[in-house]
Parts: structure tokens; C-alpha cells; sequence
């Protein structure tokens, strides 16, 4: 595979983390300062898509910033894989921005400089770890970007806000510290570097025992992805604004914890190994049991947003799935569950938040009947279950139906009896919010019939996620392409 | 160097020292830390240090002790043990 | 021979300095700040020339009075000992620059005296870095010793009787030290370090060589506050006159972890050191026991200084458990971590120092809504926590992994258990502090609402500035600093 | 016995540094602390001396100053570098004495006394 | 704690006495001590320095360096101890009740007769001592401290008022650091004078008649003025303040 070195990816992460002080200086003029958001938001995304011709013909973008440690170097390296998850967030940060100023303003928060701030400090961690190259860089970013969020998922600096961001912290950065960390250092120890390969850098040599314990050790220290039982994070930082929750925890930091147990499931173990030692078998076991754990507990939720957030506890585990498959299908239906999900997800957040500032409610059993007062945001929250669901015509359905391949590929016939029924009871869980906001007597109506949507900036936004979780059913390329491309890598041929 | 001598002197300064951090009034330890010095600059004038014995004559019998003095006369002279 | 005098210009320009600034001080007490600045930033520059000419040239050996070596004193400078004196000249820079407001409200009557002292402390450390004659240690390690005495004895509180504490403690270390020099000379007749190395091995099993090993390592050991001979620091540290601490809790210990090194390495051999397996378990086991211990004690105060404190007697247990851990690895790391702790060490406490500069106090508690009043300062605050933590890009965290490396390749898990333990109880001990700077606004309480607390003057802001942004880029240059000056540090095992 | 007269000067350095030593630590009167001090350097000192010692030799001054144009026989004189090197650090115990009586001086200013367990009760109570 | 203590301080007494055991006889002349460094000092002292009193050159020129830190540690104790004790008069409100005054006997005649005899003979031997240093035993050190005594002894049998009329505060201050700043200065004249620190040789370039070795002579002669000035000053600043409690008022 041919590779050039090039500035960009460097550039792009960059974009956010510049964009900070002309956002600081300019704290006095909010119109100004969402200004710069968008202009970085812009810049970033055509930075990062003027790399998708390079990719799609196969090369590799470079770029080395500093060897920091012998062998292990500050180094990006833009594949297809990186490429689909940088091309997500920097759209979905453009369609956040143009959300939280909405949600922002429509609430009066407070100190919204430093909301503007760390969420451009977390895109860039976001960035930063699609486009890192080796293990280390990776970890850099992951970091970062946990750091970055704490004060946005605490925005609200009252007690709950606190417990939450503990909670938050604890799990995020002690899972990493505690489990990545050394098992980073132990395989830096063994191989003497830690980039990623295509092929993997452990040789199979190794005991069965060091490396089952290594990649549990990923597994569960990527604690953004959620697996079980690192999974309390994820409801507890629901306390954010919905923005922030939105982005970050439907896109940006989750889905880079999944990105990165991909990413060392592949470039780290290699597939191969993990087949022979059955690693991958047992991960699906982790993954089987956090989806319909995961969904479960979705169904007794009656705050919108916990609901919302327990149900990515069980998509996320669709995409480790994905990893854990081992397959050709599987893989490529994992990778394109990052972006489906993502379209998906931030729809249902943005819903939440719009009917938040419209009407102030947070609850389920306070909606009944929305649909009435209103239609556009209840119209879009329908679409986004569907694509959830992975139901034709919206791109979820086509994430899924790659993974439930790779289930009959990798000959696991019991997993797919866990993504088809999971699915039931994702429908379980999503449409009687939707039948109810629309369908129920009078009498249990909770609205009047009288249209009165959120402010605009709320609303064109989810109509635009909306519209695309559509549309990505009907042009999953060049998304297909890319990750058709990633796992082509992987495998070998 | 008569080692009989020696001897005799080693066992003084041993006695010196243990009395001193024995002694039940902090100016006779300094006092008795005087002797202990003294009998130390002597011990080591016969062992043909005569530069240092001539130092720790001036210093340790002399400067050391009356800065213990001036200490324990600006403090206090009790002690427990 | 060739007549390069900065080795000898960079100990005595302080020293001399100390001189003019006490005469200085008689005439005007406004004159000793300026010379002593001055002396210090020359000494800094023939620190830089003689690192510079180190890593260029190698080894300089100075004899003084022209003596040849056995005979006469030498110094010498390798590449250890040039990046200690660019650590020591540096920190002495910074904090001489920061206390200059401090001294003047903190000690308005003893300004000259105050730069006396801290020259002649400079002095000493350097000294003791530079020389190479085992007796001229001893000497230089008492001026220091004294010239520290009575910097804390001026601090209030319960500085008197802890400052009589460590006089106890640190004149029974030197004189264990002295002891211990004095067995080397009844066996080889030797005091130049050069020389006994070159003797010592063929006095392989003399029971007065290792009695006299014991004893240095155990005195120097009592010097750095090492497990179990650590109580006097916390003491002698958290009552200090904050004009003074920023100057000793960076660096003595880091010097006496150097001597340490020194001694092992330069004086005796690695195989000498290293032959006694148990007794390399055991020093190990006491620095495990002093990180986890350490930090541990950390987590119990209330008191911010307290806690820095008790953190320094763990980092002091990563670099001497590093050190033994006897592979190259670990002593690289060891040695790294004297640069990086004494900068993290300096940064903290010069955050402390500003606090209670503006505030007279310095529970944790009092840094409530402080991101608010001094976001520089605490934005430098959380750059020096971070490298406390240990997360990259901030220096703190290559060492820990040169440590954990080290660990590793040892086999000593449980020295990698009480790395990966004290960076989990660092990220509680530090975000503690920031959820407090975060959460609590002062006008949650009614009590001194009214007061107006703003960001630090520049003269206190700058330096601190500058070592956050040290820590940062030192940790993105680890690498060459590693292979251009450490791994010549190291002794070949 | 012979074993035993060889050294004896060294036992007895080890005593009486053991007797500063006990003064040091386990000492409740910081004055008696100090005299602990004084007598451990000062058996270092004797240690020190003691290396220097020599059968047969006398003080390092060299007979018949700037005529000795003969040969020095070094046997005949005693080791001189000990004696500097104590020199040294007799002065450096009397540093370390005065600076540590000063700090004696304001304790008993502050507290009322110089025995430390009754400090400590003092710092304990506050 | 008196157990913990008793059994630290025997355990390092037995780990003492194992050293002991492989250490060459006392008094041995076959030693090491005695057979590695100390022959070259005992038999180039003559002619690379021209002084007979090994001590004093290994002391001033051979190992100068130790010495000049050591006048430097003493210039520290004397700053340190001034810095803790001494007290600014104005804040000097709270007095203490002074109990000393009855028991001591200051208006001793005998006492006051002998001291003001013996004062000078000693200072004028201690001068002796400093400048005889290169030939018999002493030098600066012992010349400085007795010089130092003979005031310190003054001070006992009279007032400390009286020390201070003869040797104000100022005065003290200055002559400590002047010694220190002797023996640096001449350290550094050395550099100046394109040599290495402390190379005495170099002065032969700038004193008047003196070959390389005769330069060196009197080079150890100049240091050790400086540590008899510094020794001095310093431990009668140390007296003082000890004594007075920093109020230089009234002595023991």
C-alpha cells in the first residue's frame, strides 16, 4: 500500500484546537464567536474531505510530528477506516454547533465561552484518535479528548452535575490509566513498537493466557465503549446538555472508544490471532451480553434521554460485534454502524433536547402527545428510531444487515439470533415514544393541537441528521466504499 | 604512641560521653561535654594529629561548649533524662 | 589544558554572589535581589555551555588548583551530571524570579540575608552535582543542609520544631555519609570518585567496602526522605516560607537521588551494586511501599502544601525503586524523572505559592471558584497535575513509562502495580482539587463573599507559565533527550 | 586478643558513636540531642584520625623545611590527609551546633520548653 | 521509641563492627590510607609549595577547595543563625523576663582582671598561629578560632556590650564575608589570570619576585587570612546572637 506524506491530518486536528483562542477573544460577541465555531467546523470538514480522493484510490496519508520515545513516535496516518470515522464527526460538529446555539441561547446557559472552548478541544481528540497511527498517539487523543469533556458533561456545576462527573471520570480515565495503560507498555515491552499493522504486531508465538489478558484488558479500558460493566458512565453523564450529549456521547467519545477496540482488535492483535485463540469468540460473548442487557434496561427507562443513553450502551456492542466477528461482513457492518448509528442517535438527542426547550420536559410519561404540538421534531425522532432499529429505508438497516452477514460468515448462527431479537426489543423500546406522540385519545393528550416547534437553530439540524439517515440508505457511498476498503486491509484480500 | 595511654584516654571518653548524655542538668552535660572534648583533642594530639587536637581544643572544648552554655543559659537548664 | 572555567564558573558565581549579595544587603536591602538574579541567570548560561559542550565533546574533567586528579579536587562533568546542573540552575531561576514579591511581604527584614541564603543553597546543590571527590560532597552537602535549615526554619507554625527534626535527621544522614566515605579510604586510600572506582573491584568481599556502601546509601537515602527514613519531610516541607520551598522540595531531593545514582554507578559498579539480589528486592519492596504509601497519605489531607508533600516521598520512591530496578530501562527512567519531577514538583508548588500569596490560605478547599478568578494560574495548575498523572504529552508521563518499562523488563510487577496505583490515586487527588476549583463559587458561602481575589501578578505568573510550557514540550522531546544526554548516563549492564 | 588490640581504637570509635547515636534518636531533650550530635561527629572524627595513625611516624611536618632537598621518607611521616580532612568537619559540627542551638533558642521562645514529647503535646492540643 | 532506638542504634553498631573486621590494622603503615595518596603529599609538599607543614598545604592548595567550602559552611551558619536570632529593635516589644542576671557574677574582679590580661596575649598568639601555619602547627582555622575565643572570652568575663563597643555588628558582618571573599577572590584572580580556580601559580604574575612555587606559598598564606577572618567573625556572630537571643543587648 503506497503512502505520502502530508500536513493535513495534522492540519485538521489543529483547526479545532486554534479556533480556541479567536473563540476566547472574542467571548464578548456571541455572534462572533459561534462565527469561528463554524468557520473551523467548515474548515476541518473540507480538510478532512479533501483527503477521501486519496483514500478511496487505496494510498495512505503520513504525517510524523516527533519521535517521542524510541520507536514510538506522535505520527497520524490517515487510513479508510480513520478517514469514515473523521469524515462523521467533522460533519455531525458542524450540525452540533449550528444545534447548541439553539439549545443554548434558548435556555440562557451560562458561561458558554468555555462550552464553545472544550467542545472544539474534544473534536480535536476525536480527530486526533481517527487519525492516530500507533498505539500511543491513540492513547494521547483518547486522553484528551476525556479531559476535554469533563467540563462540558459537568456544565451545570450543581451537585448532580458533580456526582456524574465523577463518575465519569472515574471510569474514563481510571479504566484507562488502570487497564490501557500498561497493557500498552507491556506490548511495547514485548514488540519494541506500537503501530499499527494490518496485520496485527503480536506474533502468535505468544502465550494464550498473556494475550487474553492483554486484549480484556483493551476491551474493557476503552471504557467509552461502554462494555459491561464499564458501562455506568454513559446513563450518569446524561446530565449534560443535550448537545453535548449528543455529540459526545451518541458520536465523539463513545463511538472513539469502539474505534479504538477496532483498531486494536486489528492493528494490534491482528485477526488472525485473535481466530486461533478464539478471542474473538469470546468477545462476542461480552458484547451479546451488553447488547441485550443494554436493551433491556432501555425499556424500563422513563427519562428520555437515560433511555436514549441505554440504548447506545447496546448499539455500541453492535460495533464491537462488528470487531469481535472476525469477519469480512461483520467488520464492514461495524465500521458502518459508527456512521449509522452516529446519524441515528444524534437525531433521537436532538429531538430530546429541542422538546426540552420547547416545553421543558425531560420524560417520557410527560409526552404523550407531542407529536401534536410538534410534528417536525416527532416526524424526525420516528425516522431516527427506525435507522436505530435498522429498518429499510434508513441507513441503519444496512449496518445491520452487514453484520447479521458476518454472522453467517463466521458460521454464528447464535449471534445472529441476538441482533434479530435485540432488534425487537429496540422497537420495543423506540416506537410507542413515537406511536404515543402521535396516536392517543384526546384525553391523554398532554399537548394542545397548536403547533409550537423549538427555535429554528434546534430544528433545522435534526432535520438535516434526519434527512441524511435517509438518504445514507439510498447512497451509502463513498461510506460503503471506505469501509469495504478498511477491512479489505485487514483481511488481506 | 603509648597504647596503654591510649587506652586509658579511649576509656575516659567513653565514660565523658556516656555521663554527659546521662547527666541530669543540662549545664553540667555541657560541662561534662567539655571534658569529653578536651580528652578527645588529646587523644588525637597523641595519635600525631597535632592540627586537628589544636582545632578541637579551640573549638570543641572551647566554642562548642560555651555555645551549649549560652544555649542552655537562654533556655533552660532541666531535663528528663 | 584547555582552560574551559565554566565548570567552575557556574558554582562559584552563586557563590561569590552570596557574598556580594550579604554585603550588598548591608547598604540597601533592594540591592541583594538584582545580584543574585544575575549571578543565577550567568550561572544558568555556563550550565547550558557546559551540557552543550558534554553532549558535543563528552566528558570534562576541571581540575581545581591544577592538581591532578587523585591528589588535587576534580570535577567532572558527564552527561548525568550536566542536565542535573541545567535542572538545578533552571529551577533556582525560576523560583528566585517568582519569590521576589513573596520575600518582600513574607520576610520584609531579611531580604538580604533571604538571597544569601538561597545563593549559598544554589550553590550547594550544584556543588554537590558537579564534584568529583567524595569528601568535597560531604562538604558541599552540609552547606546546602544548612542553608535549607534555616529557609524552612523561617516558615511559621510548626516549622521550628520540624526544621530541628530534619536538622537531626539530615546530620545523621551526612554523617553516615561521611562515615561511609571514610571505610572507602581506609580501604583503598582514595577519595577522588574516578579513583575508587578504578580500586574497588579488586576489593570484591572487603566487609569495609560494603559496610561503607551500606552507609552512604542509607545516609543519602535519609537525605531524600526514602521509605522508612521519609518522616521528617512532610513536616519540614509543608511549614516552610512558600519564598523558600519552591526553591528546596524540587530539588533536594532529586540531588540526593543523583548522589545516589552517582554513588552506585560512578564510585562503585553495577555489578558491585546489583550482585545482592535480596537486598535489590528489598529496595525495591521499600520504594513500592513508598509510593503507595506516599501517596496514600496524599489522599488523607486536607492541606494542598501537606499533600504536595507526601507526594514528594512517593515520586521520591519512583526514582529509587526505578534506579533498582537494574536494567538500563529503569535507571533511564529514574533519571528522567529527576528532570521531570523536580519541573512538576516546581510547578505545583509555585501554584501553591500563589495561592496563598492571594489568599493566606492553602486548604483544598480554597481553591473554590479559583478557575474562575486565576484561570492562568490554574490552567498551569492542571498542566502540572496532568504530568502527576501522568498523561502524555505532559513529561511526567515518559517517565512513568521508561519506569514501567523498566518494571517489566525486571519482572518487578509489583513496582509496575504501584506506578499504575499512585497515577489512580494522583487522578483523585488532582481532580478533587479541580472539581473543587470547578464547582464551589465563593458566593456559595456568605462568609467572604465580598472578597476580590484576581489572577497573580506577572512576575509570579510568568515563571509559572514558563515551567507549564516546559512540561509540556520536555515531554514531546523525551526522546532526544533520552538518546542524546541520558543514555550516556546510563552504565552499560 | 590479638585479634582485639589490633583495632581497639576502632571498637571504641564504634562505642562511643553509638553512644551519640542512642543521645540522637531516642533523646527527649533537644539540647541532649544536640551533645548526641557533637559525640557522633566527634567519633567519626576519631575514626578518621584513627586511619591516619601510623606505627613508627611522626607529625606531617617535615624536618628541616625548605633544606630538605634530601629524600623524604613519606613512612616516616604520618598521613596528613585525614587530619585536613577533619579539620573540615570539625568546623562543619560547629556550624551545624550553632545553627541548631539557634533553633533551640526560638523553640523555647515559642513553646516554653525544649523537651519534645511536651512540645508535641503543645502541637497536639492546639 | 527508647526500644526502637536501642535496637537501631545496636544494629548499626554490629554492622559497624563487621566492617571492622576486614579493616587493616590500626596504625598499620602498609595500609592503603598510608601507602596510596599520602606518600605524594608528604614528599612533593616541599617542593611544589614550599611549606613543610603538610597540613597546611594539603589544606590550602592541595584540596583548597574543601577549605574554601568549609569557610563557606561556617559563613552559612553565621548568616543562618543571624537570620533566625536576630531581632529588629523596633519589633522588639515583648521582653522576657531576664532570670539569668543574679546567678552569674559578673562584677567578679578576678575574672574581669584575668580576661582583660589574657585577651590580648591571646589574639597576638592567635595572629601567630595563622601566619607561623606554614611551619608548625595551625593555620587559619585554629588561628581564627582562637581569635574568635579571645572575644567570646571578653564577652563572658565582661558584657557583651563591652565586645560589641570593639566589634560592632556591622563590623562582624563584614570581616565574615570579607574572609570568605579573600579566599574566593584569590580563587578567582586565578581564573582571571587564565589558570584554573585556586591555581595559586598564577599569581606568580602578578606578585613581585616570586617563582611558581614561591607563588603558591603565598597563596595558602592569603587563603588562610581569609578563613582566620571568616572562622572568626563568624563564630562571634554565632556567639552573639546565641547569647543575647538575637538582642544584643546583654550576654550570658
Amino acid at each position: 500500500m503506497e503512502s505520502v506524506t502530508s500536513i493535513k491530518p495534522l492540519l485538521a486536528i489543529l483547526t479545532s484546537i486554534i479556533v480556541v483562542v479567536p473563540i476566547l477573544l472574542s467571548r464578548k460577541h456571541p455572534n462572533v464567536r459561534e462565527g469561528w465555531s463554524f468557520l473551523a467546523g467548515f474548515v476541518k470538514l473540507a480538510i478532512v474531505g479533501s483527503m477521501v480522493p486519496l483514500v478511496l484510490k487505496g494510498t495512505v496519508i503520513e504525517y510524523t510530528m516527533i519521535e517521542v520515545v524510541a520507536g514510538v513516535a506522535l505520527k497520524f496516518r490517515v487510513d479508510a477506516m480513520g478517514l469514515l470515522f473523521a469524515l462523521v464527526s467533522s460533519t455531525l460538529w458542524i450540525v452540533t454547533t449550528g444545534y447548541s446555539i439553539g439549545y443554548m441561547r434558548g435556555l440562557k446557559e451560562h458561561s458558554q465561552t468555555r462550552y464553545y472552548c472544550f467542545f472544539a478541544l474534544a473534536l480535536s481528540g476525536t480527530i486526533g484518535v481517527a487519525f492516530a497511527a500507533n498505539l500511543f498517539t491513540l492513547y494521547l487523543f483518547y486522553e484528551i479528548l476525556s479531559l476535554a469533556t469533563f467540563p462540558l458533561v459537568t456544565h451545570h456545576q450543581d451537585a448532580e452535575a458533580r456526582a456524574s462527573g465523577r463518575k465519569y471520570l472515574t471510569f474514563i480515565l481510571g479504566s484507562s490509566i488502570g487497564l490501557v495503560l500498561p497493557a500498552m507498555l507491556i506490548i511495547y515491552n514485548i514488540t519494541g513498537t506500537l503501530e499499527f499493522s494490518n496485520s496485527g504486531i503480536l506474533s502468535a508465538g505468544m502465550s494464550k493466557g498473556l494475550m487474553s489478558v492483554l486484549f480484556f484488558m483493551f476491551i474493557f479500558g476503552f471504557a467509552k465503549a461502554a462494555v459491561m460493566p464499564f458501562h455506568p458512565w454513559l446513563p450518569a453523564a446524561m446530565v449534560a446538555p443535550t448537545p453535548v450529549s449528543s455529540l459526545l456521547h451518541a458520536v465523539a467519545v463513545v463511538k472513539v472508544g469502539v474505534f479504538s477496540i477496532f483498531r486494536v482488535v486489528t492493528g494490534i492483535f491482528g485477526i488472525d490471532n485473535l481466530r486461533m485463540f478464539e478471542l474473538g469468540t469470546a468477545l462476542c460473548w461480552v458484547a451479546a451480553f451488553t447488547i441485550l442487557a443494554g436493551s433491556l434496561v432501555a425499556l424500563s427507562q422513563d427519562s428520555l434521554k437515560r433511555r436514549l443513553a441505554f440504548s447506545t450502551i447496546g448499539q455500541l456492542s453492535y460495533i464491537v460485534l462488528g470487531a469481535a466477528l472476525l469477519s469480512k461482513q461483520g467488520m464492514t457492518g461495524g465500521m458502518l454502524h459508527i456512521l449509522m448509528h452516529a446519524f441515528g442517535k444524534i437525531t433521537l438527542f436532538f429531538c430530546a433536547g429541542a422538546i426540552f426547550v420547547a416545553t421543558g420536559h425531560k420524560y417520557l410519561s410527560q409526552m404523550v402527545g407531542i407529536g401534536r404540538r410538534m410534528p417536525v421534531t416527532m416526524t424526525a425522532f420516528f425516522i431516527g428510531s427506525l435507522s436505530v432499529i435498522g429498518f429499510p429505508p434508513t441507513g441503519g438497516f444496512l449496518s445491520k444487515w452487514y453484520l447479521l452477514l458476518g454472522t453467517l460468515e463466521a458460521d454464528q448462527p447464535l449471534m445472529m439470533f441476538i441482533l434479530l431479537s435485540s432488534t425487537l426489543l429496540n422497537a420495543a423500546y423506540f416506537l410507542p415514544i413515537a406511536y404515543k406522540a402521535f396516536f392517543c385519545s384526546d384525553e391523554e393528550a398532554q399537548f394542545e393541537q397548536k403547533i409550537d416547534e423549538a427555535p429554528i437553530w434546534c430544528v433545522a439540524p435534526l432535520v438535516f441528521t434526519a434527512t441524511v439517515s435517509v438518504g445514507l440508505f439510498f447512497f451509502p457511498q463513498p461510506f460503503l466504499d471506505l469501509a469495504k476498503l478498511a477491512v479489505q486491509g485487514f483481511t488481506g484480500g | 604512641m603509648i597504647w596503654q595511654f591510649d587506652l586509658i584516654i579511649l576509656i575516659l571518653v567513653a565514660i565523658t560521653a556516656i555521663a554527659s548524655i546521662n547527666a541530669k542538668d543540662l549545664m553540667s552535660a555541657a560541662i561534662i561535654f567539655g571534658t569529653f572534648s578536651f580528652l578527645m583533642c588529646l587523644l588525637w594530639a597523641e595519635m600525631g594529629a597535632v592540627d586537628v587536637g589544636f582545632t578541637e581544643a579551640a573549638v570543641g572544648a572551647g566554642v562548642s561548649t560555651i555555645f551549649f552554655i549560652a544555649a542552655v543559659f537562654r533556655t533552660t537548664r532541666r531535663t528528663k533524662d | 589544558m584547555s582552560n574551559l572555567q565554566a565548570p567552575i564558573l557556574l558554582v562559584t558565581i552563586p557563590l561569590l554572589a552570596a557574598f556580594f549579595a550579604a554585603l550588598g544587603g548591608m547598604l540597601h536591602r533592594k540591592i541583594s535581589f538584582p545580584i543574585a538574579l544575575i549571578a543565577i541567570i550567568l550561572s544558568f548560561h555556563q550550565s547550558i555551555i557546559v551540557l552543550l559542550k558534554v553532549v558535543n565533546d563528552g566528558v570534562i574533567n576541571y581540575r581545581i588548583g591544577g592538581w591532578m586528579p587523585p591528589f588535587g579536587i576534580e570535577y567532572v562533568v558527564d552527561h548525568l551530571n550536566a542536565m542535573v546542573l541545567v535542572v538545578i540552575t533552571f529551577v533556582s531561576l525560576i523560583s528566585i524570579i517568582y519569590s521576589k514579591l513573596i520575600v518582600e511581604r513574607e520576610l520584609p527584614d531579611k531580604i538580604p540575608q533571604f538571597y544569601t541564603l538561597y545563593l549559598l543553597l544554589t550553590t550547594g546543590l550544584l556543588g554537590i552535582t558537579i564534584t568529583g571527590d567524595a569528601f568535597n560532597l560531604y562538604v558541599l552537602l552540609e552547606i546546602s543542609a544548612l542553608a535549607t535549615y534555616a529557609l524552612l526554619a523561617l516558615g511559621k507554625d510548626r516549622a521550628l520544631i520540624s526544621t530541628f527534626n530534619y536538622l537531626i535527621l539530615g546530620t545523621i544522614g551526612a554523617s553516615l555519609y561521611l562515615l561511609g566515605v571514610g571505610h572507602l579510604y581506609i580501604a583503598t586510600g582514595s577519595l577522588n570518585m574516578a579513583d575508587l572506582f578504578r580500586i574497588l573491584p579488586s576489593l570484591s568481599g572487603n566487609s569495609a567496602v560494603m559496610v561503607g556502601f551500606i552507609l552512604i546509601i542509607v545516609g543519602v537515602w535519609i537525605k531524600m526522605a526514602f521509605f522508612p527514613a521519609h518522616g521528617w519531610l512532610p513536616n519540614a516541607y509543608t511549614y516552610a516560607p512558600s519564598s523558600s520551598i519552591c526553591l528546596i522540595a524540587p530539588l533536594m531531593t532529586k540531588v540526593s537521588v543523583y548522589i545516589m545514582i552517582r554513588i552506585m554507578f560512578s564510585v562503585f559498579s553495577a555489578e558491585f551494586t546489583f550482585a545482592n539480589i535480596a537486598w535489590q528486592t528489598a529496595v525495591v519492596w521499600c520504594s513500592v511501599i513508598a509510593i503507595i504509601g506516599g501517596s496514600l497519605q496524599a489522599l488523607a489531607q486536607r492541606d494542598f502544601r501537606k499533600m504536595l508533600t507526601f507526594l514528594v516521598v512517593a515520586e521520591v520512591g519512583y526514582m529509587v525503586g526505578g534506579v533498582w530496578l537494574a536494567n538500563e530501562i529503569g535507571i533511564s527512567g529514574a533519571i528522567l524523572h529527576i528532570l521531570n519531577d523536580a519541573l512538576m514538583t516546581l510547578c505545583l508548588f509555585l501554584v501553591a505559592g500563589i495561592l496563598i500569596f492571594k489568599t493566606q490560605r492553602h486548604q483544598l478547599m480554597d481553591f473554590r471558584g479559583m478557575f474562575r478568578k486565576m484561570p492562568v494560574t490554574m490552567g498551569a495548575f492542571i498542566i502540572g497535575a496532568l504530568s502527576m498523572i501522568g498523561v502524555p504529552p505532559t513529561c511526567g508521563f515518559f517517565s512513568k513509562w521508561y519506569l514501567i518499562q523498566g518494571a517489566i523488563e525486571a519482572g518487578r510487577w509489583e513496582f509496575m502495580a504501584a506506578l499504575i496505583f499512585s497515577s489512580l490515586v494522583n487522578a483523585v487527588l488532582f481532580f478533587r482539587i479541580i472539581e473543587i476549583g470547578h464547582f464551589q463559587h465563593e458566593t456559595d458561602s456568605h462568609d467572604h463573599a465580598e472578597e476580590k481575589i484576581s489572577e497573580a501578578p506577572a512576575i509570579m505568573l510568568i515563571p509559572l507559565v514558563v515551567v507549564a510550557i516546559a512540561l509540556v514540550v520536555i515531554g514531546l522531546y523525551t526522546n532526544d533527550i533520552v538518546t542524546n544526554v541520558i543514555q550516556h548516563a546510563v552504565p552499560v549492564l | 586478643m590479638e585479634f582485639l588490640l589490633a583495632k581497639y581504637n576502632y571498637w571504641f570509635y564504634i562505642l562511643i558513636m553509638m553512644v551519640g547515636f542512642y543521645a540522637m534518636i531516642s533523646k527527649n531533650n533537644l539540647v541532649k540531642k544536640m551533645i548526641g550530635v557533637s559525640i557522633f561527629q566527634a567519633a567519626i572524627i576519631l575514626f578518621y584520625v584513627s586511619i591516619g595513625a601510623k606505627r613508627g611516624a611522626t607529625i606531617p611536618i617535615i624536618e628541616h623545611g625548605h633544606d630538605a632537598v634530601h629524600h623524604i621518607d613519606p613512612t616516616a611521616y604520618i598521613n596528613p590527609l585525614p587530619h585536613v580532612l577533619m579539620l573540615t568537619a570539625i568546623v562543619v559540627s560547629v556550624s551545624t551546633l550553632g545553627v541548631a542551638l539557634a533553633l533551640i533558642s526560638k523553640i523555647y521562645a515559642k513553646y516554653g520548653t525544649i523537651e519534645e514529647d511536651e512540645i508535641n503535646e503543645q502541637l497536639t492540643d492546639v | 521509641m527508647k526500644l526502637i532506638g536501642l535496637i537501631v542504634v545496636i544494629a548499626t553498631g554490629l554492622l559497624l563492627l563487621w566492617g571492622v573486621t576486614d579493616f587493616p590494622d590500626w596504625a598499620d603503615p602498609q595500609s592503603p590510607a598510608s601507602t596510596h595518596l599520602s606518600p605524594h603529599f608528604l614528599t612533593e609538599s616541599i617542593e611544589e609549595t614550599a611549606v613543610p607543614n603538610v597540613v597546611t598545604s594539603v589544606l590550602g592548595d592541595y584540596r583548597g577547595f574543601d577549605t574554601m567550602l568549609e569557610t563557606t559552611v561556617v559563613f552559612a551558619a553565621g548568616i543562618a543563625v543571624y537570620t533566625l536570632l536576630r531581632r529588629s529593635r523596633r519589633k522588639d516589644l515583648r521582653e522576657k523576663p531576664e532570670m539569668i542576671e543574679e546567678e552569674l557574677p559578673h562584677q567578679a574582679l578576678i575574672v574581669k582582671t584575668i580576661c582583660r590580661l589574657m585577651a590580648p596575649f591571646m589574639q597576638l598568639y592567635a595572629l601567630y598561629v595563622i601566619a607561623h601555619g606554614h611551619h608548625s602547627p595551625g593555620g587559619g582555622f585554629q588561628g581564627g578560632v582562637i581569635l574568635g575565643a579571645s572575644f567570646i572570652l571578653l564577652a563572658i568575663g565582661f558584657d557583651l556590650k563591652m565586645v560589641l563597643k570593639r566589634m560592632r555588628e556591622k563590623t562582624t558582618l563584614v570581616l565574615g564575608i570579607l574572609g570568605v571573599l579573600i579566599f574566593s577572590g584569590i580563587g578567582m584572580v586565578c581564573v582571571l589570570l587564565e589558570k584554573n580556580f585556586l591555581d595559586y601559580s598564577a599569581l606568580s604574575a602578578i606578585l613581585p619576585a616570586t617563582d611558581i612555587i614561591m607563588a603558591r606559598s603565598h597563596g595558602i598564606l592569603g587563603v588562610e587570612i581569609g578563613v582566620a577572618l571568616a572562622v572568626m567573625a563568624n563564630l562571634v556572630l554565632i556567639y552573639v546572637n546565641l547569647s543575647s537571643d538575637g538582642k544584643y543587648e546583654r550576654g550570658l
